[in-house]
């Protein structure tokens, strides 16, 4: 291992003794930062889970309340928008920039639309009252407490819808700066990372749009 | 790429590995969307659990690269589900196992108080005077304004 | 509160605390001789090995580990910790499984009194009286938060919850008064939400019982009154010398315009008084806290008007009251 | 006499601006030391006032509400922004980098910004403070957190961001151990500090999220009302309890893994001897730290969560005594025929085997079940806790503060008035806690303002103890401030320590190393290799 400073990399950071290094570095920190996220959402589960396990009728009864077909369309919607991230990712790989930010560009679409989606039914439920704890005014669910229902619904949802966000700023930024040739199949650790968290945010919904939509 | 000779070169999968996990993916979709439309009855949920599981193991072999990577990352990921499961079936020994020992009823003895307030009209334009019942009757919206 | 019992425990008073002090002295003894191990091991080696001028490391080549040890040193304790864990799930079960024929006791806890509900229909607050030998079982929820029944002499221990009935018995072995305390924390009156046992005989038990149901007949209701200030805890939060405590002074109270949070004010008249002792929520005094509970289900109607009656009699220009009641002696008013 | 370096980490660049943009482990650590310090002086103020308010059964000098926000907040401020934080971002930042011969920990930038966002979630905590206190207890148990009138949502919301701040410096660290140790350091040549920095990170990780989430939903509760944990909405207020303690348990594991930590490197270093069952002493921290995970429910035994989980919790809590006592029992026998300095260092080791001892063996107690019935929410539990936490983390602490105290400053302090000082904490200590374990176990409830008068006489002894162990610390924080400017220069290697961060100058250069060095030792071989001491008292 080299110990010089000289002849390294512009991105290479003092500390670490080569570019091999930095990079798994941050990966291993990226994947330690998903597992809190995981855990993160983790709590919301539990609390599913066990209101679920508590009210397995009231559940029934108000999941289908939900719209399957919007649902469907959105896992869709995020599925496609995982698999051209990771197009673009192989992209940067290959030293295609041009490529490269047309995929990012195609799933930061994707990533409004499904947020678009999200939109149209958060504000039928608005409407309709379906909302949780002491705003929840819809009388068309049979059961006991279908407030924790929706809270639940909103709940995850709305953190998910929230990480959808965050991810939709980083991937304008990394489209900003792969333009400016920021990187290169030498150094896309931050679009490699960020792939990373979008897969992780498609990964989440995979299990929620059956937990809500489908079974209840 | 052909020339292999730096270091952190990275390891580059085939078109087709994507577009072929992509492609399972949607059709999984289909299938779940397919499968809850008839009753299994207990099995609805450890079917739509089955088909996301395998969903969600297939996105992170394939787009995150778990498969090809370092394992350590796979046992990081594993881990947290395993500390979740943890977490959850413990819990559960507790909240599905009250009142083993008598006969009460273990769980809550009334609803929330909003309830008090609702009318059951499966009538959406209920919305109004309901909302303005809630709001004024019970202690816990006042408390919670402070 | 008796002082006896052993230096660490208050006394056993009931079937089940002899087994659970077992316990606990049993860990005590084997923690001291642990503890005696560790520190008279340090201390002795801290000395004997002490550094000397000049001397560097003794030499202690090889002496980096030792399995044998090691095992021995993970085994006894777990051993012992097993022992340990099997004791205390058994006498934890005997805590938990009322027996059959035990004598009910409804118990609901509120910020931040107790109160119980006898099977006869009688209802007392802040003390609660079993017969002795037989074994209580405590049916318990709470109105507000999470509280906690606690009786140290008879180490029984149970939170009591809101919207949700909790379970725990005992059986005292003594006939005496026991603390009862407030475990779980619930705020302002916390520590001041304490009790009384009264483990009475059988003979005793069944002649309060009966006391119990009494509605102050033979009483003027007046005095019915000054009774139920004390007996249902109204003296907890409500001074009758002028002084202000949780909820505002009695003394002079009827009549008088009271000014209210919303920036209204009333009159306290009869209706006022009822309405602040059913539904306490509607209107609330100015510069007091919305804490007092609503005593709906735990008096009675003629209780009501007694306290009503004991208000009134608390008012020195009597004037402003109208009514007969007015006219009776004062001699009676602190009993 | 040594002198100090000509140009060293403190002095290599000026000014407030250098000190507030620094990504240099060492300075960010000496940063966290004056800010948890500070606050380690509120809460600490905070117990005092309150001692003094138990002096008598009736009201002395404060009301209920004033009572009961003390205990709060000095139960969250001790909490959430000193223990946690303490041993990890004070003495963690500063050596473990070094320990492993490293230059920096794998994310500088980050490393600063977890200062800023602890100093951002301190901000709220004392918004709290001013804006009305907080009255639930550190444990924000529901449905009193969501009906009281005081400022819960700041102070959980302080401790959700200061959850971060751990979750970063625990990322950090995971890193840095796994990718960043020099050449020849293999996993089991890792110092033993490294170790427990390791384990005590896994669960900041892993663990801290769920804090986050179970404030994120009570704050909600609170305003929304989404009927999780509030009973008036249809919640559980059990399930609270689960969430708060599926974190909070493996957080005292946070606490003490450190504590641990430094007491294997301070024993080793100040007796000059090979330190016994190392690969015990370093999977034990692993096996705590995973035993850590599954046995939050021994403080609910009361709590009516059902009879089931009550034996499996109490089952499991058993297992964490075993990893602690093959912890304790090596230390023991690294002493045997070392060669053992007085130093004040050493003296904290000694403390802590005498305190931790007690803290520990009581835990075994509650975690009995028909015992902890009667001592639940008792005194008993009070005084168990702060011989765990006082007892063994802050003792431990204080003693990994004098051994690197020389290294941070390159100036030693004065020993006698040390020693003065570690006698004072340790014998007020124990006249302050010892007595509440006997009216604990006679029953006297803790977070009570006014009490039964059969305890006056523990209470007020265990007040005065706690005056003596202020004196204690005030002398402590006189000497420390006044080595910063007449200490003599200690040298580079005043107790003839083997780690690394001992073969650097005092203090250390601003980039640690020349070179990356080369592990060619163990960092225990006093058997094989000797390191002159370079500092002598005379
Ligand atoms: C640093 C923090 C710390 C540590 C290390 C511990 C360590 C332990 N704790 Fe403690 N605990 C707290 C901090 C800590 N605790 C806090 C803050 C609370 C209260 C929170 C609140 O309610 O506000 C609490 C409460 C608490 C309870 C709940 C009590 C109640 O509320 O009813 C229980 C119950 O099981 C418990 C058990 C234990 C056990 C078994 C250990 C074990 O890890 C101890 C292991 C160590 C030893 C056993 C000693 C050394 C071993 C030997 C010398 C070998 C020989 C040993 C044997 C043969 C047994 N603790
Ligand atoms: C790390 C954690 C920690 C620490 C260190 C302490 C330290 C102390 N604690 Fe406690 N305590 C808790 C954590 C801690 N505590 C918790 C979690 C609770 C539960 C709260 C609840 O119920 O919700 C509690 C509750 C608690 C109670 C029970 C209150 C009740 O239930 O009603 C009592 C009562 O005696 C008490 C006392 C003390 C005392 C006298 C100290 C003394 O040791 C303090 C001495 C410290 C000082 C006097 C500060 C001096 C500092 C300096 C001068 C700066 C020094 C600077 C340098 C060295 C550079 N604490
Ligand atoms: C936990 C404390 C508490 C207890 C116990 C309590 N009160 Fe009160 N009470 C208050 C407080 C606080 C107020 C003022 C706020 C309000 O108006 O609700 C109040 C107000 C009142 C008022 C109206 C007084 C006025 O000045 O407006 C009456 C009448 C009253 N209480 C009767 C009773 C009776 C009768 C009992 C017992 C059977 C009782 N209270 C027990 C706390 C308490
Ligand atoms: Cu009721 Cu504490
Ligand atoms: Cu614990």
């Amino acid at each position: 291992m080299s110990q010089s400073h000289t002849n390294q990399p512009a991105f290479m950071q003092h500390h670490f003794s080569d570019a091999e290094q930095q990079r798994e570095s941050a990966k291993l920190g990226m994947w330690l930062f998903l597992l809190t996220e995981i855990l993160l959402f983790g709590g919301l589960f539990v609390f599913y889970a066990i209101y679920r396990a508590w009210h397995p009728e009231m559940f029934h009864n108000a999941h289908k309340v939900l719209d399957v077909t919007m649902g469907a369309t959105n896992t869709i919607v995020l599925i496609t928008s995982s698999i051209t991230m990771a197009l673009s990712i192989r992209s940067i790989q290959l030293n295609k920039i041009k490529q490269t930010i047309w995929f990012l560009v195609t799933t930061l679409l994707l990533a409004g639309t499904f947020m678009v989606i999200k939109y149209f039914e958060y504000e039928h439920k608005i409407h309709l009252g379906q909302l949780p704890g002491h705003y929840y005014t819809y009388t068309g669910v049979e059961g006991t407490n279908q407030h924790v229902f929706f809270s639940a619904y909103f709940l995850m949802t709305g953190l998910h819808g929230i990480h959808v966000f965050v991810g939709m700023c980083l991937i304008g930024w990394l489209i900003f700066k792969t333009k400016a040739g920021m990187f290169s199949s030498q150094y896309y650790t931050h679009i490699e990372m960020t792939g990373l968290y979008w897969h992780l945010v498609d990964l989440i919904w995979i299990f929620l749009f059956p937990l809500f939509y489908l079974i209840g | 790429m052909t020339d292999n000779t730096q270091t952190n070169e990275p390891h580059v999968l085939p078109l087709s590995i994507y577009l072929g996990v992509g492609s399972i993916l949607i059709f999984l979709t289909a299938v779940t969307v397919y499968a809850a439309s008839f009753n299994f009855g207990e099995f609805n949920l450890l079917i739509a659990m089955l088909i996301a599981t395998v969903k969600a193991s297939l996105v992170a072999m394939y787009f995150m690269h778990l498969k090809y990577d370092n394992k350590l990352y796979l046992l990081l990921f594993l881990s947290a589900i395993v500390f979740l499961g943890i977490f959850i079936v413990i819990t559960m020994f507790d909240t599905l196992r009250r009142g083993d020992i008598y006969e009460i009823k273990a769980g809550a003895i009334r609803d929330a108080v909003i309830y008090d307030s609702l009318h059951i009209t499966p009538d959406a334009h209920a919305l109004e005077d309901s909302l303005s019942i809630s709001t004024d009757t019970t202690e816990i919206v006042i408390d919670t304004t402070k | 509160m008796d002082t006896t019992g052993t230096f660490w425990m208050p006394p056993a008073n009931s079937t089940i605390a002899s087994e659970v002090d077992a316990l606990f002295y049993f860990i005590l003894y084997a923690s001291i001789i642990i503890f005696a191990l560790v520190v008279g091991l340090s201390a002795y080696f801290a000395i004997k090995y002490k550094r000397r001028d000049g001397v560097e490391a003794i030499n202690s080549k090889g002496l980096d580990h030792n399995v044998k040890l090691e095992i021995f040193w993970t085994v006894v304790p777990l051993i012992l910790v097993m022992i340990v864990f099997v004791w205390g799930f058994q006498t934890y079960m005997k805590i938990n499984v009322v027996p059959k024929d035990a004598y009910e006791i409804k118990v609901t806890g509120q910020k931040w009194f107790w109160s119980f509900d006898y099977p006869e229909g009688g209802n007392s607050v802040n003390e609660i009286v079993v017969p002795v030998n037989k074994p209580i079982k405590l049916l318990m929820d709470s109105k507000d938060v999470v509280h906690s029944f606690f009786v140290p002499e008879f180490r029984v221990k149970m939170d009591v919850l809101p919207n949700r009935y909790s379970i725990t018995w005992f059986e005292a072995t003594q006939v005496g008064e026991y603390n009862l305390f407030c475990t779980e924390f619930c705020g302002k009156g916390h520590s001041e939400m304490v009790g009384k046992v009264k483990v009475v005989s059988e003979e005793e038990f069944e002649k309060w019982s009966e006391d119990l149901a009494f509605s102050g007949e033979g009483m003027t209701l007046k005095d019915f009154g000054a009774k139920l200030y004390v007996s249902k805890a109204c003296v907890t939060c409500h001074k009758i010398d002028g002084t202000n405590s949780t909820g505002p002074p009695w003394n002079n109270l009827f009549g008088k315009e009271e000014h209210l949070s919303d920036g209204t004010s009333v009159i306290v008249d009869e209706n006022y008084i009822r309405e602040s002792i059913l539904n306490p929520m509607a209107k609330i005094t100015a510069g007091y806290q919305a804490v007092m509970p609503t005593f709906q289900g735990i008096l009675k109607d003629k209780q009501i008007d007694a306290l009503i009656a004991y208000i009134k009699s608390l008012q020195e220009d009597k004037s402003l009251i109208q009514d007969e009641s007015s006219q009776e002696d004062e001699s009676l008013k602190n009993e | 006499m040594n002198k100090m370096p000509e140009t060293h980490y403190l002095n290599a660049t000026k000014g407030i601006k250098s000190w507030l943009t620094t990504v240099d482990h060492k300075r960010i650590g000496i940063l966290y030391l004056f800010s948890i310090m500070f606050f380690f002086f509120i809460g600490g103020m905070f117990a005092i006032l309150l001692r003094l308010e138990l002096l008598t059964p009736s009201e002395l000098y404060i009301d209920s509400d004033t009572y009961n926000q003390f205990f709060t907040l000095h139960g969250a401020i001790m909490i959430f922004l000193f223990i946690i934080p303490a041993i990890p971002a004070i003495l963690g930042n500063f050596v473990l980098p070094i320990m492993i011969g490293a230059k920096d920990v794998a994310f500088p930038r980050l490393n600063l910004a977890s200062w800023y966002i602890y100093m951002f979630g301190s901000m709220f905590a004392v918004f709290s403070l001013v804006s009305g206190g907080v009255d639930t207890g550190w444990t924000f148990y529901t449905p009193y957190s969501t009906t009281t009138s005081t400022s819960v949502i700041s102070m959980t919301l302080g401790a959700f961001i200061l959850g971060f701040s751990s979750i970063f410096t625990g990322l950090n660290f995971i890193v840095t151990v796994h990718k960043l140790r020099s050449p020849g350091m293999t996993w089991f040549k890792m110092p033993l500090f490294a170790w427990g920095m390791y384990a005590t990170a896994l669960i900041q990780v892993l663990a801290t999220p769920i804090l986050g989430i179970t404030l994120l939903l009570l704050i909600i509760e609170r305003t929304v009302g989404i009927g999780i944990f509030d009973p008036a909405m249809g919640g559980d207020p059990v399930l609270y309890q689960h969430f708060f303690w599926f974190y909070s348990h493996p957080a005292v594991y946070i606490m003490i893994l450190p504590g641990m930590a430094i007491i294997s490197e301070l024993i080793t270093a100040h007796s000059h001897k090979k330190i016994f069952g190392y690969t015990a002493i370093a999977y034990s921290s692993l096996g705590i730290a995973f035993a850590s995970f599954i046995v939050w429910g021994h403080h609910m035994f009361t709590s009516g969560q059902s009879e089931l989980a009550a034996m499996i919790f109490s089952f499991l809590t058993f297992f964490v005594a075993i990893p602690s006592g093959i912890k304790v029992f090596n230390w023991i026998a690294t002493l045997y025929k070392g060669s053992i300095a007085w130093t004040t260092p050493m003296l904290y080791t000694l403390a802590f085997l005498f305190l931790f001892s007690i803290g520990g063996l009581t835990g075994i107690f509650l975690g009995a079940l028909s015992v902890d019935i009667h001592l639940h929410d008792t005194y008993f539990i009070v005084a168990h806790f702060h011989y765990v936490m006082v007892g063994g983390t802050v003792i431990a602490f204080l003693g990994g503060l004098h051994h690197w105290w020389p290294k941070m400053w390159g100036r030693m302090y004065n020993e006698t008035q040390a020693k003065i000082a570690c006698g004072l904490i340790f014998v007020g200590f124990n006249m302050t806690f010892f007595t509440q374990f006997i009216m604990g176990a006679k029953g006297m409830p803790r977070r009570y303002h006014l009490y039964d008068d059969v305890y006056r006489p523990f209470h007020a002894f265990s007040t005065y103890g706690s005056w003596v162990m202020a004196i204690g610390f005030f002398l402590m924080a006189y000497y420390l401030f006044r080595s910063l400017y007449v200490g003599k220069p200690a040298g580079d290697n005043p107790w003839g320590a083997l780690t690394h961060e001992w073969s650097i100058t005092s203090p250390p250069p601003e980039h640690n190393f020349e070179s990356i060095p080369i592990t060619e030792h163990g960092p225990y071989d006093y058997d094989k290799v000797v390191a002159k001491s370079t500092f002598t008292e005379k």
